[in-house]
Protein backbone atom coordinates (compact mmCIF):
# COMPACT_ATOMS: atom_id res chain seq x y z
CA UNK A 1 0.00 0.00 0.00
CA UNK A 2 1.30 3.29 -0.99
CA UNK A 3 -0.54 6.35 0.30
CA UNK A 4 -0.06 10.28 -0.24
CA UNK A 5 -1.98 13.25 1.80
CA UNK A 6 -2.42 17.03 0.55
CA UNK A 7 -4.51 19.78 1.15
CA UNK A 8 -6.69 21.16 -1.77
CA UNK A 9 -9.10 24.49 -0.64
CA UNK A 10 -8.35 23.21 3.40
CA UNK A 11 -9.37 19.72 2.96
CA UNK A 12 -7.26 17.09 3.72
CA UNK A 13 -7.34 14.70 0.68
CA UNK A 14 -5.71 11.26 1.55
CA UNK A 15 -4.59 8.88 -1.77
CA UNK A 16 -4.55 5.02 -0.81
CA UNK A 17 -3.02 3.40 -3.52
CA UNK A 18 -2.71 -0.54 -3.75
CA UNK A 19 -3.67 -3.70 -1.70
CA UNK A 20 -5.31 -2.38 1.96
CA UNK A 21 -5.34 -5.53 3.42
CA UNK A 22 -4.59 -7.03 7.08
CA UNK A 23 -1.04 -6.70 6.69
CA UNK A 24 -1.57 -2.86 5.32
CA UNK A 25 -4.48 -1.37 7.58
CA UNK A 26 -3.07 -0.29 10.28
CA UNK A 27 -1.44 2.11 8.86
CA UNK A 28 -3.88 3.17 6.79
CA UNK A 29 -5.95 3.54 10.17
CA UNK A 30 -3.01 5.27 11.45
CA UNK A 31 -2.78 8.03 8.36
CA UNK A 32 -7.09 8.71 8.21
CA UNK A 33 -7.01 8.97 11.64
CA UNK A 34 -4.08 11.61 11.74
CA UNK A 35 -6.00 13.68 9.33
CA UNK A 36 -9.13 13.21 11.14
CA UNK A 37 -7.56 14.80 14.45
CA UNK A 38 -6.45 17.54 12.69
CA UNK A 39 -9.99 18.43 12.77
CA UNK A 40 -10.19 19.02 8.97
CA UNK A 41 -12.37 18.09 6.33
CA UNK A 42 -11.26 14.84 4.64
CA UNK A 43 -11.76 13.13 1.52
CA UNK A 44 -10.08 9.79 1.12
CA UNK A 45 -9.21 9.30 -2.74
CA UNK A 46 -9.87 5.27 -3.51
CA UNK A 47 -9.13 5.55 -6.95
CA UNK A 48 -5.98 3.27 -6.99
CA UNK A 49 -7.02 0.62 -4.49
CA UNK A 50 -6.90 -2.42 -6.40
CA UNK A 51 -8.06 -4.28 -3.09
CA UNK A 52 -9.67 -3.79 0.41
CA UNK A 53 -10.98 -5.84 2.96
CA UNK A 54 -12.92 -6.01 5.68
CA UNK A 55 -10.22 -4.14 8.02
CA UNK A 56 -9.32 -1.75 5.66
CA UNK A 57 -12.94 -1.15 5.42
CA UNK A 58 -12.87 -0.98 9.04
CA UNK A 59 -10.48 1.81 9.26
CA UNK A 60 -12.59 4.05 6.85
CA UNK A 61 -15.84 3.69 9.32
CA UNK A 62 -13.75 4.48 12.56
CA UNK A 63 -12.21 7.49 10.68
CA UNK A 64 -15.45 8.19 9.68
CA UNK A 65 -17.02 8.11 12.81
CA UNK A 66 -14.35 9.73 14.71
CA UNK A 67 -14.70 13.30 12.06
CA UNK A 68 -18.80 12.79 12.69
CA UNK A 69 -17.71 13.14 16.14
CA UNK A 70 -15.63 15.98 15.69
CA UNK A 71 -18.10 17.63 13.59
CA UNK A 72 -15.67 17.55 10.33
CA UNK A 73 -16.85 15.99 6.67
CA UNK A 74 -15.55 12.87 5.54
CA UNK A 75 -16.12 11.40 2.48
CA UNK A 76 -14.93 9.44 0.09
CA UNK A 77 -13.89 10.15 -4.10
CA UNK A 78 -13.48 8.07 -7.46
CA UNK A 79 -13.81 4.66 -5.49
CA UNK A 80 -12.29 2.09 -8.05
CA UNK A 81 -15.11 -0.79 -8.69
CA UNK A 82 -13.70 -3.03 -6.60
CA UNK A 83 -13.36 -1.48 -3.53
CA UNK A 84 -17.10 -0.15 -4.63
CA UNK A 85 -18.04 -3.60 -4.54
CA UNK A 86 -16.30 -4.52 -1.01
CA UNK A 87 -18.45 -1.07 0.36
CA UNK A 88 -21.86 -2.55 -1.35
CA UNK A 89 -21.06 -6.01 0.34
CA UNK A 90 -20.72 -4.01 3.51
CA UNK A 91 -23.64 -2.14 2.77
CA UNK A 92 -21.90 1.04 3.62
CA UNK A 93 -22.07 2.59 -0.27
CA UNK A 94 -25.39 4.56 1.23
CA UNK A 95 -23.80 5.24 4.57
CA UNK A 96 -20.24 6.90 3.52
CA UNK A 97 -20.30 10.42 1.52
CA UNK A 98 -19.50 9.13 -2.14
CA UNK A 99 -18.22 11.29 -4.72
CA UNK A 100 -17.41 10.51 -8.03
CA UNK A 101 -14.63 12.74 -8.44
CA UNK A 102 -12.50 15.37 -6.43
CA UNK A 103 -13.92 18.08 -7.64
CA UNK A 104 -17.75 17.54 -6.31
CA UNK A 105 -16.05 16.25 -3.43
CA UNK A 106 -14.76 19.55 -3.00
CA UNK A 107 -17.83 21.29 -4.30
CA UNK A 108 -19.73 19.31 -1.55
CA UNK A 109 -18.08 19.59 1.09
CA UNK A 110 -16.99 23.31 1.60
CA UNK B 1 -10.66 -25.49 -20.70
CA UNK B 2 -12.88 -25.47 -17.96
CA UNK B 3 -14.12 -29.11 -18.13
CA UNK B 4 -11.14 -30.89 -18.25
CA UNK B 5 -9.79 -28.19 -15.34
CA UNK B 6 -11.41 -30.76 -12.45
CA UNK B 7 -10.03 -32.20 -9.09
CA UNK B 8 -7.90 -30.94 -6.88
CA UNK B 9 -6.22 -26.96 -8.17
CA UNK B 10 -4.71 -25.86 -4.86
CA UNK B 11 -2.85 -27.17 -1.20
CA UNK B 12 -0.92 -24.15 0.10
CA UNK B 13 0.14 -24.64 3.66
CA UNK B 14 1.24 -21.29 4.65
CA UNK B 15 2.41 -19.37 8.17
CA UNK B 16 -0.63 -17.82 9.79
CA UNK B 17 0.69 -14.06 9.47
CA UNK B 18 -1.07 -10.99 7.78
CA UNK B 19 2.16 -11.52 5.40
CA UNK B 20 0.91 -14.37 4.09
CA UNK B 21 -2.36 -13.16 2.46
CA UNK B 22 -1.03 -11.73 -0.61
CA UNK B 23 0.83 -15.17 -1.12
CA UNK B 24 -2.87 -16.69 -0.66
CA UNK B 25 -4.83 -13.85 -2.64
CA UNK B 26 -2.65 -14.82 -5.70
CA UNK B 27 -2.75 -18.85 -5.53
CA UNK B 28 -6.62 -18.33 -4.86
CA UNK B 29 -7.29 -15.93 -7.82
CA UNK B 30 -4.64 -18.16 -10.32
CA UNK B 31 -6.88 -21.31 -9.63
CA UNK B 32 -10.78 -19.89 -9.39
CA UNK B 33 -9.47 -17.81 -12.77
CA UNK B 34 -8.28 -20.86 -14.47
CA UNK B 35 -11.34 -22.88 -13.36
CA UNK B 36 -13.35 -20.58 -15.91
CA UNK B 37 -14.54 -17.58 -12.97
CA UNK B 38 -15.64 -14.79 -14.52
CA UNK B 39 -13.36 -12.11 -12.90
CA UNK B 40 -16.35 -10.19 -10.50
CA UNK B 41 -16.50 -13.95 -9.13
CA UNK B 42 -13.05 -14.49 -8.77
CA UNK B 43 -12.50 -10.95 -7.33
CA UNK B 44 -15.63 -12.04 -4.59
CA UNK B 45 -14.24 -15.48 -4.05
CA UNK B 46 -10.56 -14.24 -3.73
CA UNK B 47 -11.99 -11.37 -1.02
CA UNK B 48 -14.00 -14.11 0.73
CA UNK B 49 -10.74 -16.39 1.40
CA UNK B 50 -8.85 -13.64 2.55
CA UNK B 51 -11.34 -13.07 5.16
CA UNK B 52 -11.81 -16.31 6.01
CA UNK B 53 -8.06 -16.55 6.43
CA UNK B 54 -7.99 -13.43 8.53
CA UNK B 55 -10.28 -14.71 10.85
CA UNK B 56 -7.98 -17.75 11.60
CA UNK B 57 -4.97 -15.10 11.95
CA UNK B 58 -6.83 -13.13 14.42
CA UNK B 59 -9.67 -15.21 16.33
CA UNK B 60 -8.55 -18.79 15.83
CA UNK B 61 -4.59 -18.39 16.24
CA UNK B 62 -4.93 -14.77 18.47
CA UNK B 63 -2.28 -13.67 16.46
CA UNK B 64 0.75 -16.52 17.75
CA UNK B 65 2.32 -16.01 14.66
CA UNK B 66 3.99 -20.01 14.15
CA UNK B 67 0.29 -21.74 13.68
CA UNK B 68 -0.46 -22.58 10.34
CA UNK B 69 -3.29 -22.85 7.61
CA UNK B 70 -4.37 -25.06 4.88
CA UNK B 71 -5.67 -24.34 2.01
CA UNK B 72 -6.87 -26.69 -0.46
CA UNK B 73 -9.57 -25.81 -3.15
CA UNK B 74 -11.07 -29.07 -5.26
CA UNK B 75 -13.27 -28.10 -8.90
CA UNK B 76 -15.91 -30.85 -8.44
CA UNK B 77 -18.80 -30.42 -11.28
CA UNK B 78 -20.03 -26.90 -10.98
CA UNK B 79 -18.73 -26.22 -7.92
CA UNK B 80 -15.52 -25.06 -6.05
CA UNK B 81 -14.67 -26.43 -2.81
CA UNK B 82 -12.70 -24.73 -0.19
CA UNK B 83 -11.25 -26.45 3.21
CA UNK B 84 -8.91 -24.14 5.38
CA UNK B 85 -7.54 -26.65 8.19
CA UNK B 86 -6.11 -24.82 11.31
CA UNK B 87 -4.31 -26.54 14.19
CA UNK B 88 -5.73 -24.09 16.99
CA UNK B 89 -8.08 -24.75 19.75
CA UNK B 90 -10.96 -25.70 18.51
CA UNK B 91 -13.84 -23.04 18.15
CA UNK B 92 -17.59 -23.16 18.89
CA UNK B 93 -18.97 -22.41 15.28
CA UNK B 94 -21.92 -20.78 17.13
CA UNK B 95 -19.73 -17.48 18.40
CA UNK B 96 -18.92 -17.12 14.14
CA UNK B 97 -20.98 -14.47 13.41
CA UNK B 98 -21.69 -10.74 11.80
CA UNK B 99 -22.26 -7.93 13.26
CA UNK B 100 -25.99 -6.26 12.84
CA UNK B 101 -24.93 -4.93 10.02
CA UNK B 102 -27.00 -1.41 11.21
CA UNK B 103 -25.03 -1.24 13.97
CA UNK B 104 -22.14 0.80 12.31
CA UNK B 105 -18.66 0.18 13.64
CA UNK B 106 -15.24 -0.67 12.95
CA UNK B 107 -15.06 -4.59 12.39
CA UNK B 108 -17.65 -7.42 12.32
CA UNK B 109 -18.07 -7.87 8.41
CA UNK B 110 -15.48 -10.53 7.47
CA UNK B 111 -17.94 -13.54 8.08
CA UNK B 112 -20.88 -11.12 6.31
CA UNK B 113 -19.03 -10.95 3.40
CA UNK B 114 -17.87 -14.94 3.39
CA UNK B 115 -21.73 -15.26 3.84
CA UNK B 116 -22.49 -13.46 1.22
CA UNK B 117 -20.04 -15.02 -1.30
CA UNK B 118 -20.00 -19.08 -0.85
CA UNK B 119 -23.17 -20.67 -1.47
CA UNK B 120 -22.00 -23.09 1.59
CA UNK B 121 -20.42 -22.28 4.85
CA UNK B 122 -19.86 -25.00 7.66
CA UNK B 123 -17.25 -25.71 10.38
CA UNK B 124 -15.80 -29.24 11.72
CA UNK B 125 -13.18 -30.38 13.34
CA UNK B 126 -10.13 -31.56 10.88
CA UNK B 127 -11.01 -35.73 9.62
CA UNK B 128 -9.39 -37.28 12.63
CA UNK B 129 -9.48 -35.27 15.46
CA UNK B 130 -6.48 -33.81 16.67
CA UNK B 131 -3.22 -33.66 14.91
CA UNK B 132 -2.72 -32.83 10.95
CA UNK B 133 -3.16 -35.28 8.90
CA UNK B 134 -1.30 -35.06 4.86
CA UNK B 135 -1.87 -37.30 2.48
CA UNK B 136 -1.48 -38.01 -1.11
CA UNK B 137 -2.82 -40.31 -3.43
CA UNK B 138 -2.67 -41.06 -6.97
CA UNK B 139 -4.94 -42.20 -9.35
CA UNK B 140 -4.96 -43.49 -12.82
CA UNK B 141 -6.64 -42.79 -16.20
CA UNK B 142 -8.89 -45.41 -15.91
CA UNK B 143 -10.69 -43.78 -12.33
CA UNK B 144 -8.84 -46.12 -9.75
CA UNK B 145 -6.82 -44.87 -7.14
CA UNK B 146 -4.51 -45.18 -4.02
CA UNK B 147 -3.74 -43.24 -1.74
CA UNK B 148 -0.82 -42.78 1.16
CA UNK B 149 -1.19 -40.53 4.21
CA UNK B 150 1.08 -39.33 6.75
CA UNK B 151 0.20 -38.28 10.18
CA UNK B 152 1.41 -35.33 11.28
CA UNK B 153 0.20 -34.66 15.08
CA UNK B 154 0.97 -31.11 16.30
CA UNK B 155 -0.63 -31.53 19.41
CA UNK B 156 -2.02 -28.14 20.79
CA UNK B 157 -5.23 -28.30 20.05
CA UNK B 158 -8.28 -30.30 17.91
CA UNK B 159 -8.16 -27.80 14.65
CA UNK B 160 -10.55 -26.58 12.82
CA UNK B 161 -11.91 -27.14 9.37
CA UNK B 162 -13.92 -24.45 7.50
CA UNK B 163 -15.73 -25.81 4.52
CA UNK B 164 -17.32 -23.55 1.57
CA UNK B 165 -18.88 -24.34 -1.43
CA UNK B 166 -19.52 -21.52 -4.43
CA UNK B 167 -21.63 -22.73 -7.27
CA UNK B 168 -19.63 -21.30 -10.49
CA UNK B 169 -21.26 -21.90 -14.27
CA UNK C 1 8.92 -23.90 14.08
CA UNK C 2 11.25 -25.16 10.96
CA UNK C 3 10.91 -28.63 12.76
CA UNK C 4 7.23 -28.65 12.83
CA UNK C 5 6.92 -27.39 8.95
CA UNK C 6 7.04 -30.79 7.85
CA UNK C 7 4.94 -32.41 4.97
CA UNK C 8 2.99 -31.25 2.15
CA UNK C 9 3.45 -27.78 2.04
CA UNK C 10 2.50 -27.21 -1.83
CA UNK C 11 -0.08 -28.78 -4.64
CA UNK C 12 -0.91 -26.12 -6.76
CA UNK C 13 -2.47 -26.68 -10.29
CA UNK C 14 -2.12 -23.80 -13.18
CA UNK C 15 -2.50 -23.48 -16.79
CA UNK C 16 0.68 -23.49 -18.18
CA UNK C 17 0.92 -20.02 -19.19
CA UNK C 18 4.04 -17.25 -19.02
CA UNK C 19 1.04 -14.84 -16.73
CA UNK C 20 1.20 -17.63 -14.12
CA UNK C 21 4.27 -17.62 -13.54
CA UNK C 22 4.68 -14.91 -10.91
CA UNK C 23 1.59 -16.81 -8.88
CA UNK C 24 3.82 -19.93 -8.77
CA UNK C 25 6.79 -17.74 -7.62
CA UNK C 26 5.22 -16.25 -5.19
CA UNK C 27 3.50 -19.44 -3.42
CA UNK C 28 7.23 -21.46 -4.11
CA UNK C 29 8.66 -18.24 -1.87
CA UNK C 30 6.23 -18.09 0.70
CA UNK C 31 6.16 -22.26 1.06
CA UNK C 32 10.60 -22.09 0.64
CA UNK C 33 10.62 -19.64 3.00
CA UNK C 34 8.51 -21.02 6.01
CA UNK C 35 10.36 -23.72 5.98
CA UNK C 36 13.22 -22.04 6.86
CA UNK C 37 15.46 -21.10 4.36
CA UNK C 38 17.12 -18.03 4.32
CA UNK C 39 16.93 -15.92 1.83
CA UNK C 40 19.46 -16.68 -0.52
CA UNK C 41 18.80 -19.96 -1.05
CA UNK C 42 15.08 -19.14 -1.26
CA UNK C 43 15.39 -16.84 -4.20
CA UNK C 44 17.60 -19.45 -6.01
CA UNK C 45 15.02 -22.16 -5.25
CA UNK C 46 12.40 -19.57 -6.53
CA UNK C 47 14.00 -19.00 -9.97
CA UNK C 48 15.24 -22.80 -10.62
CA UNK C 49 11.19 -24.04 -10.17
CA UNK C 50 10.53 -20.95 -12.53
CA UNK C 51 12.64 -22.21 -15.21
CA UNK C 52 11.43 -25.64 -14.45
CA UNK C 53 7.75 -24.31 -15.02
CA UNK C 54 9.32 -22.19 -18.29
CA UNK C 55 10.26 -25.08 -20.24
CA UNK C 56 7.00 -27.17 -19.46
CA UNK C 57 5.05 -24.10 -21.06
CA UNK C 58 7.88 -23.91 -23.99
CA UNK C 59 9.27 -27.18 -24.56
CA UNK C 60 6.85 -29.24 -22.95
CA UNK C 61 3.44 -28.31 -24.30
CA UNK C 62 4.93 -26.08 -27.19
CA UNK C 63 3.24 -22.86 -25.64
CA UNK C 64 -0.03 -24.63 -25.98
CA UNK C 65 -1.92 -22.62 -23.14
CA UNK C 66 -4.22 -25.00 -22.37
CA UNK C 67 -1.93 -27.61 -20.61
CA UNK C 68 -1.84 -27.72 -16.73
CA UNK C 69 1.21 -27.89 -14.61
CA UNK C 70 1.24 -29.48 -11.21
CA UNK C 71 3.80 -27.54 -8.26
CA UNK C 72 3.93 -29.94 -5.39
CA UNK C 73 6.52 -29.35 -2.54
CA UNK C 74 7.09 -31.53 0.23
CA UNK C 75 9.05 -30.87 3.01
CA UNK C 76 10.89 -34.11 4.45
CA UNK C 77 13.61 -34.17 7.15
CA UNK C 78 16.61 -31.37 5.87
CA UNK C 79 15.19 -31.72 2.14
CA UNK C 80 12.83 -30.08 -0.16
CA UNK C 81 11.34 -32.36 -2.59
CA UNK C 82 9.83 -30.54 -5.22
CA UNK C 83 7.87 -32.38 -8.29
CA UNK C 84 6.44 -30.54 -11.22
CA UNK C 85 4.18 -32.97 -13.20
CA UNK C 86 2.68 -32.05 -17.03
CA UNK C 87 0.39 -33.87 -19.18
CA UNK C 88 2.16 -33.33 -22.50
CA UNK C 89 3.67 -36.01 -24.47
CA UNK C 90 6.70 -37.75 -22.61
CA UNK C 91 10.27 -36.35 -23.24
CA UNK C 92 13.43 -37.58 -23.99
CA UNK C 93 15.51 -37.04 -20.32
CA UNK C 94 18.68 -36.70 -22.34
CA UNK C 95 17.26 -33.89 -24.76
CA UNK C 96 17.39 -31.75 -21.28
CA UNK C 97 20.61 -30.31 -21.30
CA UNK C 98 22.34 -26.89 -20.88
CA UNK C 99 24.18 -25.04 -23.33
CA UNK C 100 27.96 -25.04 -23.08
CA UNK C 101 28.27 -21.83 -20.88
CA UNK C 102 31.55 -20.53 -22.99
CA UNK C 103 29.19 -20.67 -26.09
CA UNK C 104 27.89 -17.40 -25.31
CA UNK C 105 24.64 -16.81 -26.92
CA UNK C 106 20.96 -15.85 -25.82
CA UNK C 107 19.35 -19.38 -24.38
CA UNK C 108 20.24 -22.78 -22.93
CA UNK C 109 20.61 -21.42 -19.22
CA UNK C 110 17.39 -22.84 -17.94
CA UNK C 111 18.41 -26.00 -17.20
CA UNK C 112 21.88 -25.24 -15.94
CA UNK C 113 20.46 -22.71 -12.74
CA UNK C 114 18.17 -25.91 -12.18
CA UNK C 115 21.42 -28.30 -12.04
CA UNK C 116 23.03 -25.45 -10.25
CA UNK C 117 20.35 -25.14 -7.54
CA UNK C 118 19.22 -28.03 -7.14
CA UNK C 119 21.24 -31.22 -5.42
CA UNK C 120 19.09 -34.14 -7.41
CA UNK C 121 17.30 -33.86 -10.47
CA UNK C 122 15.18 -36.54 -12.10
CA UNK C 123 12.41 -37.07 -14.93
CA UNK C 124 9.77 -40.18 -14.58
CA UNK C 125 6.78 -40.53 -16.29
CA UNK C 126 4.05 -39.61 -13.68
CA UNK C 127 3.45 -42.88 -11.15
CA UNK C 128 0.42 -44.57 -13.22
CA UNK C 129 1.54 -43.99 -17.19
CA UNK C 130 -1.14 -42.33 -19.45
CA UNK C 131 -3.40 -39.71 -17.51
CA UNK C 132 -3.29 -37.36 -14.62
CA UNK C 133 -4.32 -39.35 -10.96
CA UNK C 134 -5.45 -37.12 -8.30
CA UNK C 135 -5.37 -37.92 -4.87
CA UNK C 136 -6.08 -36.99 -1.55
CA UNK C 137 -5.71 -38.26 1.85
CA UNK C 138 -6.26 -38.33 5.07
CA UNK C 139 -3.58 -38.97 8.68
CA UNK C 140 -4.17 -38.77 12.25
CA UNK C 141 -1.73 -37.60 14.67
CA UNK C 142 -0.65 -41.07 15.73
CA UNK C 143 0.72 -41.15 11.83
CA UNK C 144 -1.70 -43.79 9.84
CA UNK C 145 -3.05 -42.34 7.05
CA UNK C 146 -6.00 -43.26 4.77
CA UNK C 147 -5.81 -42.05 1.34
CA UNK C 148 -8.36 -42.31 -1.80
CA UNK C 149 -7.45 -41.42 -5.61
CA UNK C 150 -9.59 -40.24 -8.28
CA UNK C 151 -8.90 -40.87 -11.73
CA UNK C 152 -8.37 -38.02 -14.27
CA UNK C 153 -6.90 -38.63 -17.37
CA UNK C 154 -6.26 -36.59 -20.23
CA UNK C 155 -5.18 -38.43 -22.65
CA UNK C 156 -2.75 -36.07 -24.02
CA UNK C 157 0.06 -37.69 -24.03
CA UNK C 158 1.74 -40.09 -20.94
CA UNK C 159 2.98 -36.54 -19.33
CA UNK C 160 6.40 -35.90 -17.27
CA UNK C 161 7.26 -35.48 -13.87
CA UNK C 162 10.34 -33.48 -12.81
CA UNK C 163 11.76 -34.58 -9.47
CA UNK C 164 14.28 -31.97 -7.95
CA UNK C 165 15.71 -32.32 -4.46
CA UNK C 166 17.26 -29.60 -2.50
CA UNK C 167 18.86 -29.80 1.26
CA UNK C 168 18.35 -26.99 3.45
CA UNK C 169 19.69 -26.80 6.49
CA UNK D 1 8.10 -4.84 -15.39
CA UNK D 2 8.54 -1.28 -15.94
CA UNK D 3 11.03 0.75 -18.52
CA UNK D 4 11.88 4.00 -18.96
CA UNK D 5 14.92 4.81 -21.31
CA UNK D 6 16.94 8.53 -21.28
CA UNK D 7 19.79 9.76 -23.45
CA UNK D 8 23.17 11.15 -20.50
CA UNK D 9 25.82 12.10 -22.57
CA UNK D 10 25.06 10.77 -26.07
CA UNK D 11 24.62 6.95 -24.29
CA UNK D 12 21.25 5.81 -23.97
CA UNK D 13 20.36 4.65 -20.50
CA UNK D 14 17.66 1.69 -20.21
CA UNK D 15 16.35 1.06 -16.94
CA UNK D 16 14.27 -1.69 -16.22
CA UNK D 17 12.39 -2.27 -13.15
CA UNK D 18 10.97 -4.99 -11.69
CA UNK D 19 10.66 -8.59 -12.65
CA UNK D 20 11.75 -9.27 -15.97
CA UNK D 21 10.42 -12.80 -16.08
CA UNK D 22 9.11 -14.99 -19.20
CA UNK D 23 5.72 -12.83 -19.39
CA UNK D 24 7.71 -10.04 -19.92
CA UNK D 25 11.29 -10.34 -21.29
CA UNK D 26 9.68 -10.25 -25.05
CA UNK D 27 9.06 -6.59 -23.99
CA UNK D 28 12.70 -6.31 -22.91
CA UNK D 29 14.04 -7.63 -25.83
CA UNK D 30 12.38 -5.47 -27.92
CA UNK D 31 13.48 -2.34 -25.94
CA UNK D 32 16.91 -3.15 -25.99
CA UNK D 33 17.17 -4.29 -29.47
CA UNK D 34 15.57 -0.89 -30.51
CA UNK D 35 18.11 0.97 -28.61
CA UNK D 36 21.05 -1.07 -30.02
CA UNK D 37 19.44 -0.60 -33.51
CA UNK D 38 19.98 2.95 -33.36
CA UNK D 39 23.66 2.70 -33.03
CA UNK D 40 24.16 4.68 -30.10
CA UNK D 41 25.71 3.03 -26.55
CA UNK D 42 23.99 1.82 -24.54
CA UNK D 43 24.15 1.06 -20.27
CA UNK D 44 20.94 -1.11 -18.85
CA UNK D 45 20.27 0.32 -15.27
CA UNK D 46 19.37 -2.81 -13.29
CA UNK D 47 18.93 -1.63 -9.96
CA UNK D 48 15.43 -1.74 -9.39
CA UNK D 49 14.98 -4.95 -11.41
CA UNK D 50 13.61 -7.07 -8.47
CA UNK D 51 13.70 -10.45 -10.58
CA UNK D 52 15.17 -11.70 -13.99
CA UNK D 53 15.14 -15.35 -15.42
CA UNK D 54 16.93 -17.30 -18.09
CA UNK D 55 14.56 -15.29 -20.83
CA UNK D 56 15.72 -12.19 -19.50
CA UNK D 57 19.42 -12.32 -19.23
CA UNK D 58 18.67 -13.91 -22.96
CA UNK D 59 17.29 -10.67 -24.14
CA UNK D 60 20.87 -8.60 -22.35
CA UNK D 61 22.82 -11.03 -24.30
CA UNK D 62 21.28 -10.83 -27.37
CA UNK D 63 21.27 -7.27 -26.94
CA UNK D 64 24.82 -7.28 -26.23
CA UNK D 65 25.95 -8.97 -29.20
CA UNK D 66 24.00 -7.34 -31.97
CA UNK D 67 26.05 -3.91 -30.37
CA UNK D 68 29.14 -5.85 -30.00
CA UNK D 69 28.75 -6.42 -34.21
CA UNK D 70 27.58 -2.81 -34.60
CA UNK D 71 30.67 -1.68 -33.28
CA UNK D 72 28.24 -0.06 -30.19
CA UNK D 73 29.38 -0.33 -26.26
CA UNK D 74 27.04 -2.70 -24.24
CA UNK D 75 27.24 -2.58 -20.17
CA UNK D 76 25.40 -2.73 -17.41
CA UNK D 77 25.18 -0.47 -14.27
CA UNK D 78 24.14 -0.47 -10.90
CA UNK D 79 22.91 -4.39 -10.97
CA UNK D 80 21.20 -5.26 -8.10
CA UNK D 81 21.94 -8.07 -6.28
CA UNK D 82 19.23 -10.39 -7.09
CA UNK D 83 20.26 -9.94 -10.69
CA UNK D 84 24.15 -10.41 -10.40
CA UNK D 85 23.28 -13.37 -8.72
CA UNK D 86 21.33 -14.73 -11.82
CA UNK D 87 23.73 -13.12 -13.79
CA UNK D 88 26.79 -15.29 -11.34
CA UNK D 89 24.79 -18.39 -12.11
CA UNK D 90 24.65 -17.74 -15.43
CA UNK D 91 28.76 -17.07 -15.68
CA UNK D 92 27.69 -13.70 -17.49
CA UNK D 93 29.39 -11.45 -14.67
CA UNK D 94 32.88 -11.17 -16.40
CA UNK D 95 30.93 -11.51 -20.21
CA UNK D 96 29.24 -7.85 -19.67
CA UNK D 97 30.88 -4.46 -18.85
CA UNK D 98 29.33 -3.99 -15.20
CA UNK D 99 29.32 -0.43 -14.16
CA UNK D 100 28.77 0.13 -10.82
CA UNK D 101 27.35 3.34 -11.27
CA UNK D 102 25.91 5.18 -13.83
CA UNK D 103 28.89 7.44 -14.19
CA UNK D 104 31.50 5.00 -14.03
CA UNK D 105 29.53 3.56 -17.19
CA UNK D 106 29.42 7.28 -18.44
CA UNK D 107 32.76 7.78 -17.94
CA UNK D 108 34.01 4.11 -18.74
CA UNK D 109 32.08 4.38 -22.45
CA UNK D 110 32.89 7.79 -23.65
N1 LIG E 1 -11.83 -18.69 12.56
C1 LIG E 1 -12.40 -18.19 13.66
N2 LIG E 1 -12.05 -18.65 14.86
C2 LIG E 1 -12.60 -18.15 15.98
N3 LIG E 1 -13.53 -17.18 15.99
C3 LIG E 1 -13.92 -16.66 14.83
C4 LIG E 1 -13.38 -17.13 13.62
N4 LIG E 1 -13.97 -16.45 12.61
C5 LIG E 1 -14.83 -15.58 13.18
N5 LIG E 1 -14.82 -15.70 14.52
C6 LIG E 1 -15.67 -14.95 15.47
O1 LIG E 1 -16.70 -14.31 14.72
C7 LIG E 1 -16.69 -12.90 14.95
C8 LIG E 1 -17.09 -12.13 13.71
O2 LIG E 1 -16.07 -12.25 12.73
P1 LIG E 1 -16.00 -11.20 11.55
O3 LIG E 1 -17.35 -11.04 10.97
O4 LIG E 1 -14.96 -11.67 10.58
O5 LIG E 1 -15.58 -9.82 12.18
P2 LIG E 1 -14.37 -9.40 13.10
O6 LIG E 1 -13.29 -10.40 12.85
O7 LIG E 1 -14.04 -8.03 12.64
O8 LIG E 1 -14.88 -9.44 14.50
C9 LIG E 1 -15.31 -12.59 15.44
O9 LIG E 1 -15.26 -11.44 16.23
C10 LIG E 1 -14.94 -13.85 16.21
O10 LIG E 1 -15.46 -13.81 17.50
N1 LIG F 1 10.31 -29.72 -19.77
C1 LIG F 1 10.96 -29.93 -20.95
N2 LIG F 1 10.35 -30.61 -21.94
C2 LIG F 1 10.98 -30.81 -23.11
N3 LIG F 1 12.22 -30.36 -23.40
C3 LIG F 1 12.88 -29.67 -22.46
C4 LIG F 1 12.28 -29.42 -21.20
N4 LIG F 1 13.16 -28.71 -20.46
C5 LIG F 1 14.24 -28.53 -21.24
N5 LIG F 1 14.08 -29.11 -22.44
C6 LIG F 1 15.10 -29.15 -23.52
O1 LIG F 1 16.35 -28.76 -22.98
C7 LIG F 1 16.89 -27.64 -23.69
C8 LIG F 1 17.65 -26.72 -22.75
O2 LIG F 1 16.74 -26.05 -21.89
P1 LIG F 1 17.19 -24.73 -21.16
O3 LIG F 1 18.55 -24.93 -20.57
O4 LIG F 1 16.15 -24.37 -20.18
O5 LIG F 1 17.34 -23.61 -22.27
P2 LIG F 1 16.32 -23.09 -23.38
O6 LIG F 1 14.96 -23.40 -22.87
O7 LIG F 1 16.60 -21.64 -23.44
O8 LIG F 1 16.68 -23.82 -24.64
C9 LIG F 1 15.69 -26.98 -24.37
O9 LIG F 1 16.07 -26.28 -25.53
C10 LIG F 1 14.81 -28.19 -24.67
O10 LIG F 1 15.21 -28.82 -25.86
Amino acid sequence: MEHAVREEQKTLVVSLQGEVDLEHSPKAREILLDCVAKKRDVLVDLSEVSYIDSSGVASLVEAFQTAKKAGSAFGLVSVNPAAMRVLELARLDKVFLIHATLADGLGGSS
Amino acid sequence: MTATREGRMLELRVLARPAELKTIREAVRSCVDGCGCDPESTADIVLAIDEACQNIIRHAYSGQPDGEIVIEIDHVGDKLIFSLTDFAPTIDPDTVKPRDLDDIRPGGLGTHFIRQVMDETSFAQPPSGQGNGQGNGQGNGQGNGQGNGQGNGQGNGQGNLLRMVRRID
